[in-house]
């Protein structure tokens, strides 16, 4: 698998599958996608890196461990439970604040949307360590 | 009365001090710890004038009134007596145990147990409930335990232990079980308030089970038959254990159990019968068998199962002299059978040996103890001056009081008499005159604290045997008066006239003699017999039974825990079948009708694909196309989820099978190829097993739509996705909101996993590092 | 349509079973995915089957077709798969070393561990 | 209002915290043991306030009943929720030395945590799906465990651990998934008034048979316990312990939470069921104990049959009994967990397992003596500790139900009990050394602090909780008056 048209598909495709992963999960609340499976996309981009090259060189490219990729996942996904707090709501109760952006129009934001973020970034960390760990052995 | 529960408090604390009081006071030690005891049974002592004028002491700390199990204490003329006894017998022991346990080096734990042993009996005397008689009870056991297992690198001595323990649990849980029925009929299990209920309880219909069920505890605390064998074998505690639980309190509890219940259970014929026929039967058989020992231990544990035997029997006879005659021979047996015990020690420690056959003549080397022991042994054989001889003429006049059974029961009761006196005289004799014989060394004279206890013992048999009314008045009239309150003051004399029981007693006597003379000649032959031909021992036997049903379990256990991963699993689905299968049959009249929809063509496909997929993965030898096979099938349902529009579903699905299938194919690459393992048989067997879970899967799919509860919250997330959660991908908005938690359970899931995959593939443990 | 899923329902879980009681541990795990498919879709089946466009909320009204599927066992199998996939990953990890360690896919090996 | 998440939220919080500081070993005994802690904390207080001020009720995301995830924590909860924390301290604190350094620096503490997670989940959740969420947080967490080290005995058992318990699994999510489709509810306030009100309510029994058998397998209860003396003598003691104390009972408060809420229709059929198991579980798991050698594979037996004494509470469906097999689930959870405990320091001290390569114990370890003969007289029924009014609560209960035969069966399972515990006192500890063997690795060494100070906890909880078993047997007993009236939880939940 090792030939250079791979090594080359799998770097040009790695932005490509991220940005897309990131549309994926964000219009998960309104269409088809959401944190599992956007996390699963973009786990998918460095899995076909690290078929194309080693998973040394993948984790490299990832920059950040795995692992740290999870930890920041369950946190994103226990601190979307503390806004509720600060709003006097019972746990977990979803937050919104409307934005008007320029350009995007109006973007709503809301706890939910962070946990599901928690969701893609756990997922993607999983996948990773998973897969990574299988293809060393 | 609190003054009693903190001399108990005391006596613990004494307990676990003593190994530190042991281990540093040195010499003076068992005489301090002899004192608390001894204080005890001053203390107790001053309650008699009080207590003898028929007062009763009460004292209730609630513990679990629900199931009427209190902490409660109480003090009347029948535990004061056996307090005293218990108090009293404990110091001397104490101060034996003090010299006779100097060469153990875990001496400092023997006084531990003993003290820890004298508490408990004291407490299961002073119960004023009969749970809190019961938990005392059972740490009488456990304290037995450890005390008859004391030399516990002698793997005797462990099996003894093991038997004794399991015997008396055995028979405490039984106990148990009729104490709580007690209860139940009575609505209480205060002593003070049992006692005025006798009539509920014996006309319950429940009063014959819960009295074979007290009864099972009090005689196999009390080894009657069939459950004495514990007793002999509990010989192989260190001497003074025996004498003090083995002989004057522990085995006593019973007989105590049953003096306690007499008036709230007794008196029935169920009762008397039970009662003096076990008691008749336990009663000769110990006396034949300690007639043909030859350790001077066993003798004494034999005869003493006699002497319990002797007070059961009394006690089923239940008349009011039966009765004064079983408390009489009680505090008989206790002081001379004390006494025994510790000379049995003494001689063991001095001589080194307690064989009959090899020692005797040993009033030569040990006067006083010598002494001592002959007066006992005179009075175990009733003879007078002692107060052996009160308490066997009782025992005569109550059997002669009887007037349907008292005949056979006088029959018994003399032979075992006679087996009595024939013993004291060979011991006498033998052990004690005539020429002095030892196996080893020249035997030394015993130390003072050796002597001391059974000097005072005998002495106090003599005194007793002598002056009778003192002690008839200020200690058994009270106890006896307890038992049943309508018995006049108890009269006691030596000498009552010539009447048909002192006959007897001259018959007793004259072939007494007779049985002694032929002693020498008999019992080599007896011990012979018993070796050859009576070989059949219940204690080998529980042994054997015990061995037995070991063996059956461990067949048993590599049968069920068979190791076999398939087995298990089988277990599983037959046992679901049966309760699925039983349970669709039984509400599959309440269906009324199951509706469907017709399959279009491109399901019809699906399913098609999904079958044979099916069919491919289950048959085909191939691991690759088994697990192609599998992902077929993974993508037929996310097929059928995108025609049903499930779109999420069908793409989680589809993408995590695929996932799956890679990480398949990445390790069954280093696998080896499918061996095939299972014969004909056996797959016919799975299949058929299949067959049954899958039917009854299917037949509750049907059924599933049936019972419609409507409405369905999902309805509620249809209405409220937009207007409260902001998204109108429901499916989404339930996984991320409605049902938040979910999710984030799901993904610590996956986490974990995760983790463990990592753990599983990085670490690498030395073999055997799991502790 | 119900009656036919109901079968395949059946036949999935026989499946799973046939493949469970095997001595190959790789059958052993075909046998839980069989398992778990057609658990999937037994929740998937006892929700009620209604054929046609995923169900997507449209803002102010509440539902999009008058007879929609019902969302709340999509969602419950999802989260079901999502577990399942971390479950049987560490399963397959767990069949790798085993093989590593013991060298047999046997199961009947594993008879040892436990007798002694 | 957050208190009845948060026993899920602390061992979330610790295990990102663990996980964050993973690098750094010498601090994860001290995170996990610090997350422990409050777990334990925050039990205790979450009893006391179900105690003054009933049932708490939270709905997750602010979505009504039915609708959201409602947790509750009522009676039954919060006594098992402080059993939880009791635990999580104990092998946490004894993990310390017990565990080698890299299986702690291999995520053993998050694991901990992880199963904790889990545990408390099912603890307080109040819906079923949800229930199989924490079901599967916690047996995920108990598979890394099992096989944490990857020793061939360990993957010998694991094996076996994870098939049958994913088998479970699946029925129970089979049974949730046929049981949504006949009520159209997950909740299990809901459930139970639904069912309360509907008349063939007796088609539930189908479906109630997959959940039996699911709770069953986790439960280990005959004959589904198969995998548990298959496995759980493999791992290392600390999560032995932790296995034998938390993890069958979530598959029994499961069972008695499901069949006194809701699947309460049938009882001519559920209820001799369950005594007929529970005798079976006791008797079988008694016997197949009495000749094993290796002491954790005796304890592991008889966890199974001390299931059985649970379950047949279950099964007599008094007050009394149901409160009898909390008081009996209590003091099993303790003296089990603390059973283990002893013999990992049994393991310390002569390196092995095996009776028939141990001995000499009582000699040289008096103390030790002692701290075996608590639990393991405890469990054997001995007064006046714990297990003793265990059986005196259930036998007397089912007595009053009229249910001899099965009170007697576990009279002489007692019997049976204790002959197990003296049998490892009689080989372990009084036997002489046998000949032959070197002297022990440990004979010399001072026990770790850590190993002992939770043995000696567990152990005075036991002492504590025959002395003071009135104001435990009330609290048990409050719990089951609430278990037996369902209106009370549906009220709570649903506000009617």
């Amino acid at each position: 698998m090792k030939s250079y048209i791979v090594q080359l598909a799998a770097t040009r495709l790695l932005p490509v599958t991220l940005i897309l992963s990131l549309l994926v999960f964000y219009r998960g609340h309104n269409e088809p996608g959401g944190g599992f499976i956007g996390g699963l996309m973009a786990a998918a981009g460095f899995i076909f890196y690290a078929m194309a090259y080693d998973t040394a060189k993948a984790e490299k490219k990832l920059r950040v461990s795995p692992l740290m990729l999870i930890v920041a996942g369950l946190s994103f996904a226990f601190i979307s439970t503390l806004p509720s707090l600060f709003a006097g709501n019972p746990f977990f109760t979803g937050e919104w604040i409307s934005l008007n952006i320029p350009l995007l129009g109006k973007l709503k934001l809301g706890s939910p949307l962070l946990f599901d973020l928690g969701v893609y970034l756990a997922v993607w960390g999983v996948i990773i360590t998973i897969i990574f760990n299988v293809m060393e052995e | 009365m609190t003054g009693i529960l903190i001399y108990l408090i005391i006596l613990l604390i004494t307990a676990l001090l003593s190994p530190i009081l042991i281990r540093k006071g040195g010499k003076t030690a068992p005489w301090l710890l002899s004192m608390v005891s001894a204080a005890g049974f001053a203390y107790l002592l001053g309650f008699a004038g009080f207590i003898s004028k028929g007062n009763a002491l009460n004292y209730t700390i609630e513990w679990l009134p629900e199931l009427y199990l209190n902490f409660s204490l109480y003090l009347d003329g029948l535990s004061l007596f056996f307090a005293l006894l218990v108090t009293g017998m404990g110091s001397l022991v104490l101060v034996f145990s003090g010299n006779y346990m100097k060469p153990y080096p875990m001496k400092h734990r023997f006084f531990f147990l003993l003290l820890l042993f004298e508490f408990a009996m004291l407490g299961l005397i002073l119960s004023g409930n009969l749970f809190t008689m019961f938990i005392f009870w059972e740490l009488t056991s456990v304290s037995s335990f450890l005390l008859v297992g004391f030399n516990h690198e002698k793997p005797e001595a462990r099996n003894a232990a093991l038997q004794a323990l399991l015997i008396t649990v055995a028979g405490g849980l039984a106990m148990m079980a009729g104490f709580i029925m007690l209860g139940q009929m009575a609505g209480t299990l205060e002593i003070n308030q049992l006692l005025q209920s006798g009539d509920i309880i014996r006309n319950h219909p429940h009063y014959l089970p819960a009295l074979l069920l007290v009864l099972a505890g009090a005689f196999t605390k009390s080894a009657q038959f069939p459950f004495h064998f514990w007793l002999p074998g509990a010989m192989q505690a260190p001497s003074p254990v025996s004498a003090y639980l083995h002989s004057a309190t522990m085995v006593k509890a019973g007989v105590y159990l049953l003096m306690r219940l007499s008036p709230v259970m007794g008196g029935t014929p169920e009762w008397k019968y039970i009662l003096t026929i076990t008691g008749a039967i336990t009663m000769i058989l110990g006396g034949y068998f300690a007639y043909s020992q030859t350790d001077f231990k066993k003798v004494l544990a034999y005869t003493t199962i006699s002497a319990l035997g002797t007070l059961v029997l009394m006690l089923g006879i239940g008349t009011d002299i039966s009765i004064k005659a079983a408390i009489i021979f009680l505090l008989v047996h206790a002081l001379y059978k004390g006494a025994l015990f510790m000379i049995a020690g003494l001689i063991d420690k001095s001589v080194g040996s307690r064989d009959l056959r090899k020692i005797g003549g040993l009033s030569k080397v040990m006067p006083t103890a010598s002494l001592a022991a002959i007066i006992s042994l005179i009075s175990m054989a009733g003879l007078p001056p002692m107060i052996g001889f009160i308490g066997k003429e009782l025992i005569y006049e109550a059997k002669f009081a009887l007037p349907d059974i008292g005949n056979l029961l006088l029959v018994a009761g003399v032979t075992t008499n006679v087996i009595m006196v024939a013993i004291s005289l060979a011991l006498i004799f033998n052990l004690f005159l005539g020429p002095l014989k030892y196996p080893g060394e020249k035997p030394k004279r015993p130390a003072f604290a050796l002597r001391i206890g059974p000097a005072l013992l005998a002495g106090i048999s003599l005194i007793f045997g002598l002056f009778p009314a003192r002690v008839a008045d200020f200690l058994l009239s009270p106890a006896i008066k307890s038992i049943r309150p309508s018995i006049d003051s108890l009269k006691l004399s030596l000498w009552h006239g010539f009447n048909e029981v002192l006959l007897i007693s001259f018959i007793t006597v004259a072939a007494g003699v007779v049985l002694f003379l032929l002693y020498r000649k008999v019992n080599p032959l007896l011990t012979h017999f018993n070796t050859k031909v009576l070989t059949f021992r219940l204690a080998d036997t529980f042994n054997n039974g015990l061995n037995m049903f070991l063996y059956l379990t461990k067949r048993k256990t590599s049968f069920i825990q068979s190791g076999y991963q398939r087995f298990y699993l089988m277990a599983i689905f037959i046992m679901t079948s049966v309760l699925a299968w039983y349970q669709l049959i039984y509400t599959w009249p309440e269906i009324e009708n199951i509706s469907f929809s017709k399959p279009g063509f491109f399901e019809m496909m699906i399913l098609l694909l999904i079958v044979s997929s099916t069919l491919i993965a289950v048959l085909v030898r191939s691991r690759l196309a088994a697990i192609l096979s599998l992902g077929a099938v993974g993508y037929g349902i996310g097929l059928l989820f995108i025609i049903y529009g499930a779109i999420d579903v069908a793409i989680t699905l589809m993408l995590a099978e695929t996932l799956v299938l890679v990480l398949f194919m990445v390790v069954i690459y280093h696998l080896p190829k499918f061996a095939n393992f299972s014969s004909k048989a056996s797959r016919l067997r799975d299949a058929a097993i299949a067959l049954l879970v899958g039917g009854f899967m299917t037949g509750l799919v049907l059924k599933a739509g049936q019972l419609n509860l409507n409405p369905k919250i999902s309805d509620f997330y249809v209405e409220n996705a937009i207007p409260l959660a902001h998204g109108s991908n429901i499916v989404n908005v339930i996984l991320v909101d409605f049902r938040a938690l979910d999710t984030l359970g799901e993904i610590t899931v996956l986490v974990i996993a995760a983790i463990g995959v990592v753990a599983l593939l990085k670490l690498k443990t030395k073999k055997g590092s799991a502790t | 349509m119900e009656i036919l899923l109901a079968i395949v329902i059946g036949l999935l879980y026989a499946a799973g079973v046939y493949l469970l009681l095997r001595r190959s541990i790789v059958k052993l795990i075909l046998g839980i995915m069989f398992f778990s498919h057609a658990t999937n879709l037994l929740i998937f089946v006892s929700g009620g089957l209604h054929k046609g466009q995923p169900q997507f909320a449209n803002d102010g009204i509440n539902a999009v077709s008058s007879n929609p599927t019902d969302p709340l066992p999509q969602a419950l199998i999802l989260t079901a798969i999502v577990i399942g996939f971390g479950i049987t990953a560490f399963f397959l990890a767990l069949m790798y070393r085993f093989y590593q360690v013991t060298g047999t896919e046997d199961l009947d090996d594993l008879k040892e561990g436990e007798n002694k | 209002m957050i208190l009845p998440a948060l026993p899920i939220l602390i061992p979330l919080l610790t295990i990102i915290l663990l996980l964050f500081s993973f690098q750094r070993r010498e601090w994860q005994p001290w995170i996990g043991l610090t997350g422990a802690l409050l777990q334990l904390a925050l039990a205790l207080f979450l009893a006391i306030q179900v105690k003054t001020q009933g049932i708490l009720v939270l709905h997750t995301g602010n979505w009504e009943a039915p609708f959201g995830i409602t947790l509750v924590v009522d009676a039954f909860s919060s006594i098992m929720l402080v059993l939880a924390g009791i635990i999580a301290v104990s092998v946490s604190i004894y993990s310390m030395d017990a565990i080698d350094r890299q299986r702690q620096s291999f995520f053993f503490y998050p694991m901990v945590q992880g199963l904790l997670m889990g545990v408390n989940g099912a603890f307080v959740t109040g819906d079923i799906f949800n229930l199989y969420v924490w079901f599967e947080v916690m047996l995920t967490a108990s598979f890394v465990l099992i096989t944490l080290g990857g020793e061939k005995k360990q993957l010998n058992g694991a094996i076996k651990y994870v098939s049958i318990n994913l088998v479970s699994s699946l029925f129970f999510l089979a049974g949730i998934g046929l049981l949504y489709g006949k009520t159209g509810t997950l909740n299990m306030a809901d459930l139970a008034l639904k069912l309360s009100l509907a008349d063939n309510n007796v088609l539930m029994n189908t479906s109630a048979v997959l959940f039996f058998v699911a709770f069953s397998i986790k439960a280990a209860v005959f004959p589904f316990f198969f995998w548990l003396p298959a496995s759980y003598h493999t791992p290392p003691v600390a999560i032995t312990a932790l296995f034998a104390g938390l993890l069958t009972k979530v598959g029994i408060y499961s069972m008695i939470r499901f069949y006194t809420l809701f699947f309460v229709q049938d009882k001519l059929f559920w209820h001799p069921l369950f005594l007929w198991i529970g005798g079976f579980t006791m008797v079988i798991g008694v016997l197949t104990a009495a000749s094993q050698y290796d002491i954790r594979k005796i304890l592991s037996f008889h966890i199974i049959s001390q299931i059985g004494y649970i379950i047949m509470g279950l099964g007599i469906f008094t007050v009394a009994g149901i409160a009898g097999a909390i008081f009996f689930m209590a003091h099993n959870i303790i003296a089990k967990t603390n059973t283990f405990l002893v013999a990992g320091l049994i393991n310390r001290i002569t390196g092995s397992y095996d009776l028939k390569k141990i001995g000499g114990l009582y000699k040289i370890r008096p103390w030790l003596s002692i701290l075996f003969i608590i639990p393991a007289f405890g469990l054997a029924g001995i007064p006046p500790l714990s297990g003793f009014f265990g059986k005196l609560i259930l036998i007397s209960a089912g007595f009053d139900a009229g249910e001899y035969v099965i009170s007697f069966i576990a009279l002489a399972v007692g019997l049976f009990t204790l002959f197990s515990m003296v049998k490892i006192w009689n080989e372990a500890f009084w036997k002489p050394r046998p000949e032959g063997l070197s002297p022990f690795e440990g004979e010399n060494e001072k026990l770790p602090v850590s190993m002992v100070i939770p043995v000696v906890f567990l152990g005075l909880i036991t002492l504590t909780m025959g002395f003071a078993v009135k104001p435990i047997l009330e609290i048990a007993m409050n719990a089951a008056g609430q278990l037996l009236d369902p209106k009370i939880y549906i009220q709570a939940v649903l506000g009617l």
